[in-house]
Order: structure tokens, then sequence, then C-alpha cells
């Protein structure tokens, strides 16, 4: 555990996160402008879904933290996933 | 268990009764050796204890018969529950609105009444809705209850096996008068039911 | 680990050090302990205002069984009834309940328990109990605004929480605070278990309170925000009327329902695990003997927060839900059973071959066993599907809640504090009296809430003002019962209370337990350890009673 | 976790870096839930209204939404600079990137301020009389809008203000090069309402 506290992440990682971000924020503003139907807000929370996890992954040092916070960080989303498909297992067979 | 009233109570309390019956039998052992470990193993009698730390053959079978055990209360419940869902089509259907604090019944003849009429030996279906916050239209001696919503379509059927007259209440908190919210079904034979269905005056049958 | 001095005279301090009562003073009077830092008086802390809490809600719970003795009106208007039901669930479930264990038990023994000298973040456990503290009043203030308390329920649903006219923003913020209080309790309590266990104590080597009091931790911090931000989302529409769950503005009851639900099911867990926790502590101290299936209690309390948090929806089962969500929900039910049973079965697999002195806190874990599997069994007819549409928002839904609730988790509370108060305060309590309170509870308690059973079966619905005239013999029993069982309370209070000042100076070990906490003083010293006790043993090992009869032998 | 990190925390029982870290990470998930609670009504809401989210994301402007985006995420790779600049000895350099994300996080509440007034101005706000006179999918769509980003919007104050108090501890050296935890913690939160904000934009301004 107490080696990873060490690691010192670069500007230079930094900078290309950041230039990736801005390039996927890019992407989705584009691809919203098409009309994909149904999967339009499948592509939209796809790519938030990869926006979000770089952030976690760099910028909160996740990658480079000990292993038990990305047990933590799994079993939250984890639980909140299951609310929502829980939830939609009245929603979606409704009628 | 009590009647037959209606279609439902065969399902209803044979689950009932069969988790019931589970439970005592469970419930009764487990009572009974805690006494009888209790009375047995008392510090006077037994002043030297034994450190068992557990038996894994054990705990594996009581693991696997209560798994056993609550699927098979699952399953029955389930099953008695879907014939609750699915209306035949041919059910009597009649309009239900739950307010503060009254239910009205719109027959499809257009006929309004504060108690419900319907004839025996008939599928009916109701049609609920709210006017105002939630209710839930239950009558216990058939054994059933559906909440009464409001911007939702909820419907419930029932047979009613027995002529008689039975409790409707409202089981869902709805404010002030809540526990007054009760009203009457009123289970008649069919020619009966026709008589009065087709009449204009008489639209309860509390003078009865 | 230091020798476990069984029944030694001494109260187990060397005399260099002050106990926790006496530590040196950073301020005076009340503000010693209003601003202290330490675990130990904050569990004292929140022990006083929980009990005062719940005392107002026994007063409530008093009047609402006087009014039903009898049909019509006896001693109040129908809205004054529907208030105090309302502010009887409020205070019981927020505010007694869900603190009741890991807050006083859980804070004054979780760090001595594991090895440590304090939680991880002091500083944020006292401000947890200021806003327990503050969230109660809160939620009590509308006692005395005009409109009155809340007449919702604590279920708050909606539409019917944005149409009274009564008081109800002030009982949502309270919640909302309280469910703060509780989560920072969680975190706190995580943090702790993870970074300050004692050199040696692994994983597998913690008392079964801790286990619980982890597993109770992820339920408070994964599921109380969404009933905070739920009822911050209810007290906002009433503020601002914005448009989100009331029907009139295109909002949908029934999401409300479920949000609610994702939490307050899971509070059920948080209220009953530590309880279940406690039972696993006293049981191997009066059976003095290693508790049977060590680890399957462990994991089972782990399945129970898991399968717990997936189970709400079993309290919308005549909502109209889809077909699909109701079986799976039914079935999710069913499977919190098994590491229920497991458990129950392990405790008293425990007694088999022990050596059993009955004691009042094993009296109280004995009646928890009883209460809480007739809880559990007419829990398992609620989650049969055509069973829980006749039962469903009728009084057999609050006999078994309350036997749940009240005979278990409360049983467990009475039995924690009979088994931890000479740890505690110092002093010893008249175990006689304690053993006849024990009496006037159990009965008072199956008399008062047994009845409700049959009158729910025979379709008596709940939240009832006024009722039928053939459950009346139900509820007069019900009503003679709780008279009964409020004896039993102020007989049980009014002996630990002359204890605090009269009793006995406990030894430092009255019982003859061997987790850490009976290795110290009775009471502690200030930081609990002179030194962090190296741990080698299991937590439950009373091996040395069976070697010392050999050798009598 | 091994014994001799356990022996080393009880040495500096007042200082465990690691401990604070695992506390503000539990913080953070009660914050995401939170935040999820509101996703989860905003998920079932869209399913019900499918077609009246749509027509009502158009009152929003793509362009701002952008900006903000732009602005938070730029916000976050200041922040995280910060914490490498600290901890590399550079406290000038630190104190640099956090006045910048001080910065930004003010540009991201000037341009939200932009945004909900014309939105006032345009007779969009809960409880008024044009609002009422929509459709309810867009009702419920415009009342989600207003609670989500202002809840948003107030964690973006809240890490504001943390952040102005983390630029004076540096400042004064109570923060440093060996001590940074803090930082680091601000910094978490700083994401995690960047993060947030990476739903909200496409939830609200993109659909179609």
């Amino acid at each position: 555990m107490k080696h990873n506290e060490n690691h010192i992440v670069g500007y230079g990682t930094y900078i290309f996160v950041w230039l990736t971000l801005v390039a996927l924020t890019a992407l989705t503003v584009t691809v919203a402008n098409f009309d994909l139907g149904g999967f339009s807000i499948v592509i939209a929370l796809g790519i938030a879904s990869i926006k979000a996890l770089l952030v976690m992954l760099i910028f909160m040092h996740l990658k480079f933290d000990d292993r038990v916070f990305r047990i933590f960080v799994f079993v939250a989303f984890l639980t909140l996933a299951i609310f929502i498909v829980l939830t939609f297992s009245d929603y979606s067979f409704i009628r | 268990m009590l009647s037959d009233a209606s279609n439902f109570i065969k399902e209803v309390d044979g689950v009932f009764l069969f988790i019931l019956g589970i439970s005592l039998a469970l419930l009764i052992l487990i009572t009974i050796l805690m006494i009888l470990f209790v009375i047995k193993f008392n510090r006077k009698r037994n002043p030297r204890p034994k450190n068992i730390k557990g038996n894994t053959t054990l705990e594996i079978i009581w693991t696997v018969i209560p798994t056993i055990l609550v699927v098979g209360m699952f399953y029955y419940g389930w099953y008695g529950y879907k014939k609750m869902t699915a209306a035949p089509k041919d059910a009597f259907e009649i309009n239900v609105n739950g307010k503060m604090w009254a239910w009205e019944f719109i027959y499809p003849n257009g006929k309004k009444t504060d108690t419900l009429v319907v004839p025996i030996q008939k599928p009916i279906k109701l049609n609920l809705k709210s006017l105002d916050v939630n209710h839930s239209l239950y009558i216990p001696a058939f054994r059933i209850k559906k909440d009464v919503i409001p911007n939702k379509d909820n419907s419930l059927w029932f047979i009613a096996n027995e002529a008689g007259v039975y409790d409707i209440a409202c089981a869902e908190y709805c404010g002030l008068r809540h526990s007054y919210m009760y009203s009457k079904l009123y289970a008649i034979h069919q020619n009966e039911f026709d008589k009065w269905y087709n009449s204009k005056t008489d639209t309860t049958l509390t003078k009865k | 680990m230091t020798a476990i001095n069984v029944h030694t005279g001494d109260n187990g301090s060397n005399g260099n050090h002050l106990d926790y009562l006496h530590s040196p003073k950073k301020y005076k009077g009340i503000f010693n302990w209003i601003f202290s830092t330490d675990h130990k008086k904050i569990g004292i802390l929140y022990l006083i205002s929980m009990l005062t809490f719940f005392a107002v809600g026994v007063v409530f719970g008093f009047l609402m069984r006087l009014e039903l003795i009898s049909p019509g009106k006896t001693i109040m208007e129908p809205q004054t009834y529907n208030q105090i039901f309302t502010l009887h669930g409020v205070i019981m479930i927020f505010l007694f309940i869900i603190p009741g264990l890991p807050a006083v038990f859980g804070n004054f023994f979780l760090p001595i328990m594991i090895g440590a000298k304090d939680v991880a973040f002091p500083r944020l456990n006292l401000l947890s109990w200021w806003l327990f503290v503050i969230g109660g009043f809160v939620a009590l203030i509308s006692l005395f605004l005009p409109g009155g308390p809340a007449d919702t329920g604590w279920t708050f649903y909606i539409p019917y929480s944005v149409r009274t006219s009564t008081n109800v923003i002030p009982a949502l913020i309270g919640a909302f605070i309280l469910g703060f209080s509780s989560i920072l309790t969680g975190l706190n309590f995580i943090t702790t278990i993870h970074r300050l266990r004692a050199p040696g104590m692994s994983w597998f080597k913690m008392p079964l309170f801790a286990w619980s009091l982890y597993a109770t931790g992820w339920v408070q911090i994964l599921a109380t925000p969404i009933v905070g931000i739920t009822l911050l989302l209810v007290a906002i529409e009433r503020w601002f009327g914005v448009g989100i769950f009331d029907p009139a503005l295109g909002g949908d009851p029934i999401v409300y329902q479920h949000l609610f639900w994702i939490y307050s099911h899971p509070a059920v867990y948080i209220m009953i695990l530590p309880a279940m926790g406690v039972i696993s502590e006293i049981i191997p101290v009066y059976a003095r003997r290693t508790i049977f299936g060590y680890k399957f209690i462990a994991y089972s309390s782990m399945a129970i927060a898991l399968f717990g948090s997936l189970v709400w929806a079993h309290h919308m089962f005549t909502v109209g839900m889809s077909n699909t969500a109701m079986w799976l929900f039914s079935l999710l039910t069913f499977l919190v059973a098994i590491p229920s049973a497991i458990k129950v079965f392990n405790w008293v697999a425990t007694l088999y071959k022990g050596s059993i002195v009955l004691e009042p806190a094993m009296l109280f874990a004995l009646a928890f066993i009883f209460n809480f599997t007739i809880g559990g069994f007419t829990g398992l007819m609620q989650g049969a599907l055509a069973l829980n549409i006749h039962i469903h928002d009728t009084s057999f839904i609050v006999a078994h809640f309350h036997y749940v609730m009240f005979g278990g988790t409360g049983f467990g509370i009475f039995g924690a504090l009979h088994h931890w108060f000479p740890k505690m305060f110092g002093r010893m309590y008249n175990k006689k009296v304690a053993k006849i309170a024990w009496v006037f509870l159990f009965i008072g308690f199956q008399l008062l809430y047994f009845p409700l059973f049959i009158a729910g079966y025979l379709g008596m619905p709940r939240r009832y003002y006024d009722y039928l005239p053939e459950f009346h013999i139900w509820h007069f029993i019900s009503t003679v019962g709780s008279w009964i069982l409020i004896t039993g309370l102020i007989i049980m209070f009014t002996n630990l209370i002359i204890a605090l000042r009269k009793g006995e100076k406990a030894v430092a070990n009255p019982w003859g337990g061997v987790t850490l906490e009976w290795t110290i003083p009775s009471p502690p010293i200030h930081e609990n350890f002179e030194k962090i006790p190296v741990v080698e043993k299991d937590p439950y090992d009373y091996t040395h009673y069976e070697e010392l009869e050999e050798v009598k032998n | 976790m091994n014994q001799t990190v356990d022996a080393a925390v009880h040495e500096h029982v007042h200082r465990d870096d690691v401990g604070a870290k695992i506390g503000m990470w539990l913080f953070l998930f009660t914050e995401l839930i939170l935040f999820g609670g509101m996703f989860l009504v905003y998920a079932v809401y869209r399913f019900t209204y499918r077609d009246f989210f749509a027509l009502a994301s158009k009152e929003l402007d793509v362009f701002i939404g952008l900006i903000n985006t732009l602005v938070l995420l730029t916000s976050s790779l200041t922040m995280a600079m910060s914490i490498t600049a600290l901890r590399r000895g550079s406290k000038n350099l630190s104190l640099t990137f956090i006045f910048l994300t001080i910065f930004f996080a003010l540009l991201f509440l000037v341009n939200k301020y932009f945004e909900w007034s014309a939105k006032f101005h345009h007779g969009l706000f809960p409880g008024s009389n044009e609002l009422l006179t929509l459709p309810r999918g867009e009702i419920v769509y415009f009342g989600l809008y207003y609670v989500m980003t202002g809840l948003h919007a107030l964690h973006v104050i809240i890490g504001l203000i943390i952040l102005v108090f983390m630029f004076f501890y540096v400042k004064s050296g109570k923060v440093n090069q060996d001590y940074y935890i803090m930082l680091e913690n601000s910094g978490l939160y700083w994401h995690l309402v960047d993060i947030i904000w990476i739903f909200l934009f496409p939830l609200f301004y993109l659909i179609h």
C-alpha cells in the first residue's frame, strides 16, 4: 500500500487526458446532431462513462492507489446500477 | 380457511396455512431446543463447556433446507398471485372512483352508487381511479386489494361465490377520515341483480 | 493479550489512569460532554438523547393504544391520532432504532473491541451526534407550530404529503439531517475497521459485533443518500411547486415509493444487523463457549446487507407493478431469509454443550431469538405474493415489523444495555429486578403485538383511528399488553438509573467475557488501552474454561 | 492491509492519510448515490415522457452547456496539476493552479447564472403560469432540470469554498509537500462534481 502513495502523476499525462476528454466532448456533441433513435442515448451515456472513467482513473488517482479503492468504487457504482435495473424491472415490463 | 366467499380464498389461505405450518414446526423446534439446552447445559449441571467451533455439514444442511423451503413458498405465492392478475375477457367491468373519503361505483349503463352490487358466480373487474390521493380498495373477505393511485390505471377482478354482504375498506392511508372510508359489497343472484341494475330509482340496497 | 481476570475483585485499573468519566477536562460542566470527541462520551451522549426520544415515542405509542382500546372516539380526535402515529413512526425509526445500536454501543465498544484508541474521525463523530440532536429537534419542532406535526405517516407518501396542510417540511428536513448523521457514523466505522484494528486482529479475528457494524456501515453509506434526496425533493416540491412527484404536475407517485423504499427497506437491516451482532456477543459469554460457525455468521451479515438492499419493492406489491418486478422482488425477499435463518441456527447451536447462566442480558438474547423468529416467519408470509395482497397494509404488518423492530432490535438494545452496563458505568445493577422487568417486557410484548396478527388476517387495516366492532377484542388485549410492557420499561429503567448512583462497583469482567472490552477496567480509561494489545487468539476463545475445569477434576 | 501498516498507524493515530482518503471516498459515494437517486427519477420520467423530454430539451442552449463542460473539464485539469505541483515542491505553481481552478469554478457559476436568468425571463421557472400551460412531461423535465443543475451548482459553490480554504492553507504552509492529503481530498471532491456534470450535460442538453 505504501509504495503507491509516492507515485506522482506528471503534467504530461494530465494534459493528455484532458485533451482526450475535450475530444470526447466534441464527439458527443457532434453525434447528438444525428438522429440515431434509441441508440443516441446509449452512445451519449457510453461516451460520458468513458469520460467519467478517465477522470476517476487518472485525475482521481484510482489507477495508482491501493486496490481497495477500486473495489470500493466498483461496489458503489454496482449498487447504483442495481437500484436502477431493479426499478426498471417494474417500468420496462408494465403493459 | 374461513369461507368460500371468493375465488381467491383457496390460494391465499392455502399459502398462509402452508407457510404457517412450516413456521410453527420450526418455531417450536427452535424454542424447545433453546429451552432444552438452557436446562440441560445449565452452569450448575454442566460447569465445563465444550468449545465446538462449527460443523460444515450442519451449516450446509441448514442452508440448503431453508433454501428449498423458501423457494417452495415463493412458487406457491406466485402461482396464487398469477390467477389474480389476468381478468377473464368476459368480466363485467365496473369503474371505481376513490376520493377523500368515499367510494363511487359507476356501472356500464351509467348507474352510480356508493355501494358495490355484483352478481355472484360471475367475474367482476373493477377499474380503479383516484380523484385525489392514494387509496387502496380492500375486500378482506375476498382476500383482494389494489392501490388506487392518481395517474395510474389499476384494476382488480374477482368472482363472488356466495351471496352476502361484505365490507370494502380503504387500506392505504389517505388522511383524516381514512378509517371511515368503508363501503359495502352486496353479492346477489344474477336475476336479482338484473332487476336492480335495470331499475331507475333504487341506487343502493341498504334499505333491503 | 493480557490474561483474563475472571471475577477478580478489582475493577482492573492499576490506578495510574483516570477512567474516561473523570479524565482531564478541556471544558467545564456539560461542555465537557457535548464538545468531547471521546468515542465513549459520544456513545453516552447518544444513549441519553436516544432514550429521551424513545420515551417520547413510547408515550405516543401508549396514547395510540389507549385510543384504540374501544371503537369510536376514546381520548382524541382523528387528526390528533394521525399526527401521533406519524410522530411515533418518525421518532422510533429515525431517532431510536437506527441510532440505537450503532451510534450508542457501536461508538462505545467498536474501537475497544478492535483494540483502538478511538474511531478514525473523532471530530466527525461529534458532528454526527450534533446532527442527530439538531435533526431530532427539527423533526419535533412542528409539535409547537400552528398546523401541528405532519399527518402523513412516516412514509410521507406522495401525493398526500404535498396536499396536507400540516407541517410536513420540518419532518422531512429533520429526517434528511438525521440521514446524514447516520451516514457519518457508518463512514466512520468502516474507516475505523479498515485502518485501526490492533496488530494481529485479522478480519476473521474481529468480534461479530464489529462485523455486523461493518455490514451496517455499507448499507448506511449506499442506501441513506437515496432517502435523503427523496425527502429533499418532496420538501422542494412543497416549497417551490417544482413538478417532480406530484401527479397533478405530471409526476409519478410510484417512483416516489420506489425511491423511498430503496432506502427504507435496507434501513430495516441497518436496524436489525447490529442487534444480531449484539446477540452474537451475548450468547457466547453466558454460554461460556466459542460461537458456533463464526465465519458463517460473519458472512451472513454481509449477505443480509447485500440481499437486503435488493428487496425494497415488496412494500409495493399492491401498487400495480409489472409481473416481472412482482416475482423478482418476491424471490429476492425469500432469499434474504436464508442468511437470517443461518444466524438463528448458529445461535441455538452455540447453546449446545455450553455452560449456560441466565443473566438478564442472556434472557434478552433468548427473547430476541424467539421474537425475531416469529417476525421472520411472518415476514415470509408477506414475501408470498398471493398472501401479501391480503395482509398488506393491515395490522398483520404492524405486528410483523414490531416483532422484528421491537421484539428483535428493541430487545437487542435492552440486552446490550444489561450486558455492557457495568463496563460503561462501572456499576452493577440489581439482577433480580432486571429479570422481573424482563418477564413484564416479554409477556407485555406478546400480548401487545400478537393479537394484531389475528386482527390483521381478519381484515383490520392499519393506520385506522376507528374500527369495526368485530376487531374490538383483539385491540382490547393489545392495549392491556401495552400497559404491561410499559410497566416493564419503567421497572427496567428505574433499576438502571438507581444502579448509576447506588449500584455496587463493577469488576472489570463480571460475566467472564473474552473480547477485548473485558480486558480493560470498568469504566474504561481515557484512551481505552495503556498499551495497544497484540491479538493472537480467536475472538471467542473460551478454551481456558475447559482447561480450568480439567485441572480441577 | 498488513500488520506493519497497522502498527505504523497506531503510532501516529492522529495522522492517517490513507484513512482520511478512505473516509473521503466513502463520503463521495454518498454524493454519488444522492445524485444517483435523481438520475433514477430522470430515467423513469424519460422512459415515460420520451417525446416531451426531447421537445423540452430544445429550450436549452447546447452552446452554453458545451462551454460549461469545457470549463469544468479544464478546472479538473488544473486541480489535478496543483497536487502534482505541491508534491513536487513548487508551492507557487500549486497556488497558481488552485487559483485557476477557483477562476474556472466562478466562470461556470456566472455562465449558469446567465443561463438560468434567461429561462426565468422566458417565464420557464417552477410554479410559473407559463410552465403550467406546458404538457405534463415538459413540466417534469423542467422540474428535474432546475433541481439537478441547481443541486450541482450548490456543489460547485461548496467546492469553491473548499478551494478558497485550500488556497490559504497552501499559502500558509499548513498544507505542504509532506502533508497534502487535504488538498488531495478536496481534489477528489472537485473531480466528483466534474463527473456529475459529465452525465448531466448529455442527459439534459443533448437528448433528441
